[in-house]
């Protein structure tokens, strides 16, 4: 996936000139995951810049920069490190077109590798969705795929809003797809079927995808069941009719998020089944979470919600 | 040790916590004046003037109960006008605070619109959305939305001025905020990024003396506040924020070295609040009232108006007309703003994002059913009747 | 209720040495609205104290004070203020005690105003409290009347671990009511029950209580119903029995809250219900919550919930 | 302007930018040598050999997968231990970035408790929960657990200090970081409260000229880092930082200001990071190979060596002994780490607060049940077997 990343900044910069990177090592190192090898060498420093080390400054600046005609992409190293800048995406970034009436705009990516997977612990594994998620203003955006990773990205640079856009970093190396050259999109706020089925339904985005599709194939094996399995791709707006309907259809729901349970993004999806699908629930709306806790490291694989977890919720759901 | 600007000015050499002064207090001259054309030097004095009388008629306007708040400008009235009158707003951009009524109207705001954010009305260009003070104008000038938090701004004016170098435009960025201000993470981000890129940047920090009920000798231990700019290998100036002549004379330079591609200054205009922090302020709990007086002897007005008449650019009867014909404007600008409507029901989804999406669109729906409903005001569009 | 606050220090300032009072303006001036107001009279400069205009300093500094020995209540002047800090407060505060073994300590409180109700506008307005309920490592406390305003603040300052103490400045001046002198406390994660009632129960906290309660008493008068009222009090950690036993009495659910709705706190209460009573559920469950925007300044009225659109979503839970 | 700290060296006297130095590259003693007792001089000598065989221990466990990450320390060892030597660790506090091995090696933390943190096991002070290389020590000496998000623990250095001097306490607070970390919030915060507090804290920079990738000529345009304390009125000082005596020297004056109630002192140490940044990083991409050829000309360790070899402190047996005893030290010690067993399973879920609350009781009990009932390794106490 993360060539795919690097590919799809790649083909819009040649395309856009007022697309810019900036970021922590992302010039001749081309970023601590390589995601942006070789941009600074094509595009030149103008283009692809290392900055300081101030996350407050490459989203401040991104700011400036997308207030007046560029188009920034800003990498923070880590989602873990975003809270410096917390301030300038939540309270400037997220409300810049709001409190201006429309006269200054912020056509800006964030991009970030976020999530566990990599014995990272604490501070190299955190997901943090459900604050971005929750400040109106920012939409963001998770690819579970090479393909999508690259057309989510283009969107979200084409888009005319603040884009958090989180990188699974754990499947960044995962698997290999062939994905087209050159631009192509996917659209922002589309959920994706990646598993049919009308038995039980999963809800998951991006490392959570694969774990809930080898549940869901667990569950046809072991009870030839079929749960769907639903990627959300756009956490905000989200294609809210779809998870409904996916919800009517099914009845019974999962919910996966790596990120802590209390407040996290499938509290959400779960609050909005009860509130506009309650008659069509046949058990529990089931989450499978990371616990309530900062993020662990030799005991990672336990904290995260893995195809074993997520098969017993299923048929916890399943049973009820 | 990064040297101080070489300042072309004639007579004057100056170290960076000697304050640069052109007219002294009572108006004399004891500097090398800008060359500066009658018809500019009286656009400032009237700019200076209808600064004060906005905030004048905002104050009054605040204690009748019209509005909600405002934040005095009096007594910073030469370090708004003095910067503005430097830029050209064709290509420059300001990325401003709170306190700097004197850029917009400068540069020709109209006054009813600065009113109708006060008032938070239908025209207000923010929607009636922030609290009254927080201007976003993007013609004559370009000039940033203000925000609350402190400091925000001066990354992002590091931003639209690295986009200018990119764009190959000559403009320059000003941007401008409070002592108190020099603390945020915006101004050590803004400050750092501009020395690294050498951003055409001009950062005008307006030491008042207080961050609402603190004073900067509780705000930092440096040694005034343009020394700051050593930290980041960005010249320091300090310049008499009272004398409108002594900051345009500074910003001038600060701008033509940014335009020459020779990078960024900070300028620390030393002035003073001659009030409160704002209208829900009471300064008497903690500033000294002779400072009040001490300052009311460097009025920014009184000494900028004995210059210009003394020097015959003015005549006194000039300088009560322009008075006059600023309380006039202000107040008739306030009647104006205060007869219009407040902004229609929908405006409180709109602009989130470019597009309405669906789940804004059903709470929009939600919100002008449920108030119609009710008939609180609004009609079923979700305008509020006059 | 700020003078309950004001109280609140004071009484356990006076018993307490360690206990410091820092943040902008607090000192002379007293404070913004007034809540520390002679506290550096009484006990001088060293013990509350005027800081430089940096949040990540009075939060960076109060960490280092109490992992020192010292009890530190920091304010922050309004919540919207409080994300340059937020780096301090999630990757630091909240994660300390885990990160360190218990080696090293954060016993900090962070009061802030928070809320709606004085025209402030996007940026003195705002309701933060799902952003500090999702980090696990901080409690999060949010009183309704002067009475617990003052006991749950000093049950925040004699807590071992971080609190963030959201009051809402809404009700700062909203009522009189006579509170014991000297020390008391209230204890953490306990709700309150404000009103009784088996027919529906409407859950709140802060400025929206009184609200609830309004529209508790007009179901009443209307409907002859009881809707029972649970003030939470303290959302992390949230005494979930409670609000589980109260879900399961009435069957009907009202969450109200200003924040923003998705993502928002009402998200998680409705999600554990979903999850843990979804069999004794009679009604869709309902959120009466901000919308999911940045706040408005003239329209504010619009913007909160009040009294009326509480009791509509009564009336639908009760007829569904 | 600031003025420089008066310095109480006999023959020296050094700008801001001007590096002190003791000892040369070659060995030889080029400035006024602090008075230290053998025993001092061979325990300072000691800890840096250790640190480097420490460090290199753990870049062998890390290339053999043994463990998951480590930061190459190389070079940097005089900085690490001249500090460190400067401590009173009775009344002393530190508030540590993660390239510092030599201050808790100096201190007697003893090298298996630096190994279980590698390692993640269950004696690990962070309980596995941390990356490597993020210590947690409470004793001998108040070593505070260090973060990743870098600039952190500078404003926290200055609360422990502040604490210390509401309690009378005659205790200071060291604090260190790199060159990149003198851009985030924490320094600037850390600094300024500092200046204006007084506080006793010595702020020690590292300047090992690179912040991974980025140099420091893209991270900060000002002439070096000394400086930056003006901003914050602090004073600020350069050493030599691969000079031990240099590094010693300057911290303890710093502390003696501090102690006595003369506020707070910057000191930048030059160096070079003699590797990648960390275990994950390769240098070949950007650095010059010439530069790590340069700096292995002044390599701390084979300076202090000669030194004290030259002046008659040490033989050059007792020296070679010296590394191979710290080569079998940190040898023995990473094999008894290993051996250790992986924290429990509930430790997940402990130290999120000081008690474990209802929910977290449930999450456990859930993990408890689940992982055992799925044979993964658990027993029912949600113990690993070893
Ligand atoms: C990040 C942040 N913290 C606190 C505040 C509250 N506040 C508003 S104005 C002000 C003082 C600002 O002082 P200064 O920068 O000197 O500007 P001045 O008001 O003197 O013009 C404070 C603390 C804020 N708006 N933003
Ligand atoms: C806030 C934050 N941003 C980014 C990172 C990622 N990161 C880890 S180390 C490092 C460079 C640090 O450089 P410096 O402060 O000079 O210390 P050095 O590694 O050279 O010792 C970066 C960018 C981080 N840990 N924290
Ligand atoms: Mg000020
Ligand atoms: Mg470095």
């Amino acid at each position: 996936m993360v060539q795919a990343v690097n590919d799809g900044l790649k083909s819009i910069m040649r395309e856009d000139d007022s697309v810019l990177v900036l970021g922590e090592d992302v010039g001749p190192k081309g970023g601590v995951f390589l995601a942006t090898e070789g941009l600074t060498s094509e595009f030149g420093e103008d283009r692809c810049f290392d900055t300081p080390l101030s996350e407050d400054g490459i989203i401040g600046v991104g700011v400036g920069l997308a207030m007046n005609g560029m188009k920034p992409v800003c990498e923070i190293q880590f989602q873990d490190f975003i809270f410096p800048a917390f301030d300038q995406i939540v309270s400037e970034a997220a409300k810049m077109r709001y409190r201006s009436g429309g006269q200054y705009t912020v056509p800006m990516v964030i991009r970030t590798p976020y999530g566990g997977g990599i014995r990272g612990g604490l501070y190299h594994s955190q997901s943090g969705e459900a604050y971005f998620a929750h400040t109106a203003g920012l939409k963001v955006v998770v690819p579970s795929t090479p393909y999508d990773a690259k057309g989510l990205l283009i969107s979200s640079i084409l888009d005319p809003d603040p884009v958090i856009f989180l990188e699974p970093k754990a499947l960044y190396r995962a698997f290999r797809e062939d994905i087209p050259e050159g631009m192509y999109t996917v659209d922002l706020s589309t959920t994706r079927d990646v598993l049919p089925g009308d038995d039980a339904v999963i809800f998951c985005y991006g490392a959570m995808v694969p774990v809930a599709t080898e549940a869901a194939r667990r569950i046809k094996e072991s009870r030839n069941k079929d749960a769907r399995v639903v990627d959300l791709r756009t956490l905000m707006p989200l294609d809210e009719d779809a998870v409904l309907q996916a919800a009517r259809d099914c009845g019974r729901i999962v919910i996966v998020q790596e990120a802590p349970r209390f407040c996290g993004y499938g509290s959400e999806l779960s609050a909005m089944i009860a509130e506009h699908a309650v008659e069509y629930l046949e058990a529990p709306i089931k989450r499978v979470t990371g616990f309530d806790t900062p993020f662990p490291n030799t005991l990672e694989n336990y904290y995260l919600p893995d195809a074993r977890r997520v098969t017993d919720a299923v048929e916890e759901v399943l049973d009820f | 040790m990064v040297s101080p600007v070489a300042w072309s000015f004639d007579s004057l050499s100056f170290g960076m916590s000697e304050a640069l002064q052109i007219i002294d207090p009572s108006g004399k001259k004891v500097g090398s004046a800008p060359r500066l054309k009658k018809e500019a030097l009286l656009a400032m004095y009237r700019a200076m003037v209808r600064t004060r009388a906005f905030d004048d008629r905002c104050m009054k306007l605040q204690r009748t109960g019209k509005i909600g708040f405002s934040v005095p400008n009096k007594g910073i009235e030469a370090t708004s006008v003095g910067a503005a009158a430097a830029l050209d707003i064709t290509t420059d951009w300001v990325a401003p605070h709170y306190r700097d009524f004197g850029i917009p109207i400068f540069h020709g705001v109209q006054s009813v619109e600065m009113m109708d954010n006060m008032f938070g009305n239908v025209d207000d260009s923010a929607v009636g959305r922030q609290m009254p003070v927080h201007f976003s104008f993007d013609r004559p000038l370009k000039y940033l939305s203000i925000s609350s938090p402190l400091g925000t701004q001066i990354p992002q004016a590091v931003g639209v001025a690295m986009a200018m170098k990119r764009q190959k435009e000559l403009g320059i960025c000003l941007t401008t905020f409070g002592d108190g201000s020099t603390n945020t993470l915006g101004f050590h981000s803004g400050m750092n990024f501009a020395g690294v890129y050498g951003a055409p940047v001009v950062f005008l920090c307006q030491n008042n003396g207080w961050a609402i009920s603190c004073p900067v000798e509780k705000q930092t231990a440096s040694e005034g506040f343009a020394v700051k700019g050593e930290a980041y290998g960005i010249p320091g100036v300090t310049v008499d924020g009272n004398d409108v002549l002594a900051v345009y004379r500074v910003v001038s330079e600060a701008i033509k070295r940014a335009r020459a591609g020779e990078g960024p200054t900070l300028i620390e205009a030393v002035t003073f609040r001659m009030g409160g922090h704002s209208t829900s302020d009471d300064p008497s709990k903690y500033v000294d009232p002779q400072e009040f007086v001490e300052w009311e002897g460097r009025c920014p007005i009184r000494r900028f108006r004995a210059y210009l008449t003394s020097e015959g650019k003015m005549a006194e009867e000039e300088a009560d007309a322009i008075k006059v014909e600023a309380e006039a404007e202000m107040m008739a600008a306030a009647k104006e703003a205060e007869a219009k409507p407040v902004p229609s029901l929908d405006t409180i989804f709109t602009d989130v994002y470019a597009e309405v999406p669906p789940h804004l669109h059903a709470q929009s729906d939600f919100a002008i059913g449920h108030y119609s409903s009710r008939g609180e005001g609004v009609n079923e569009k979700g305008e509020f009747p006059l």
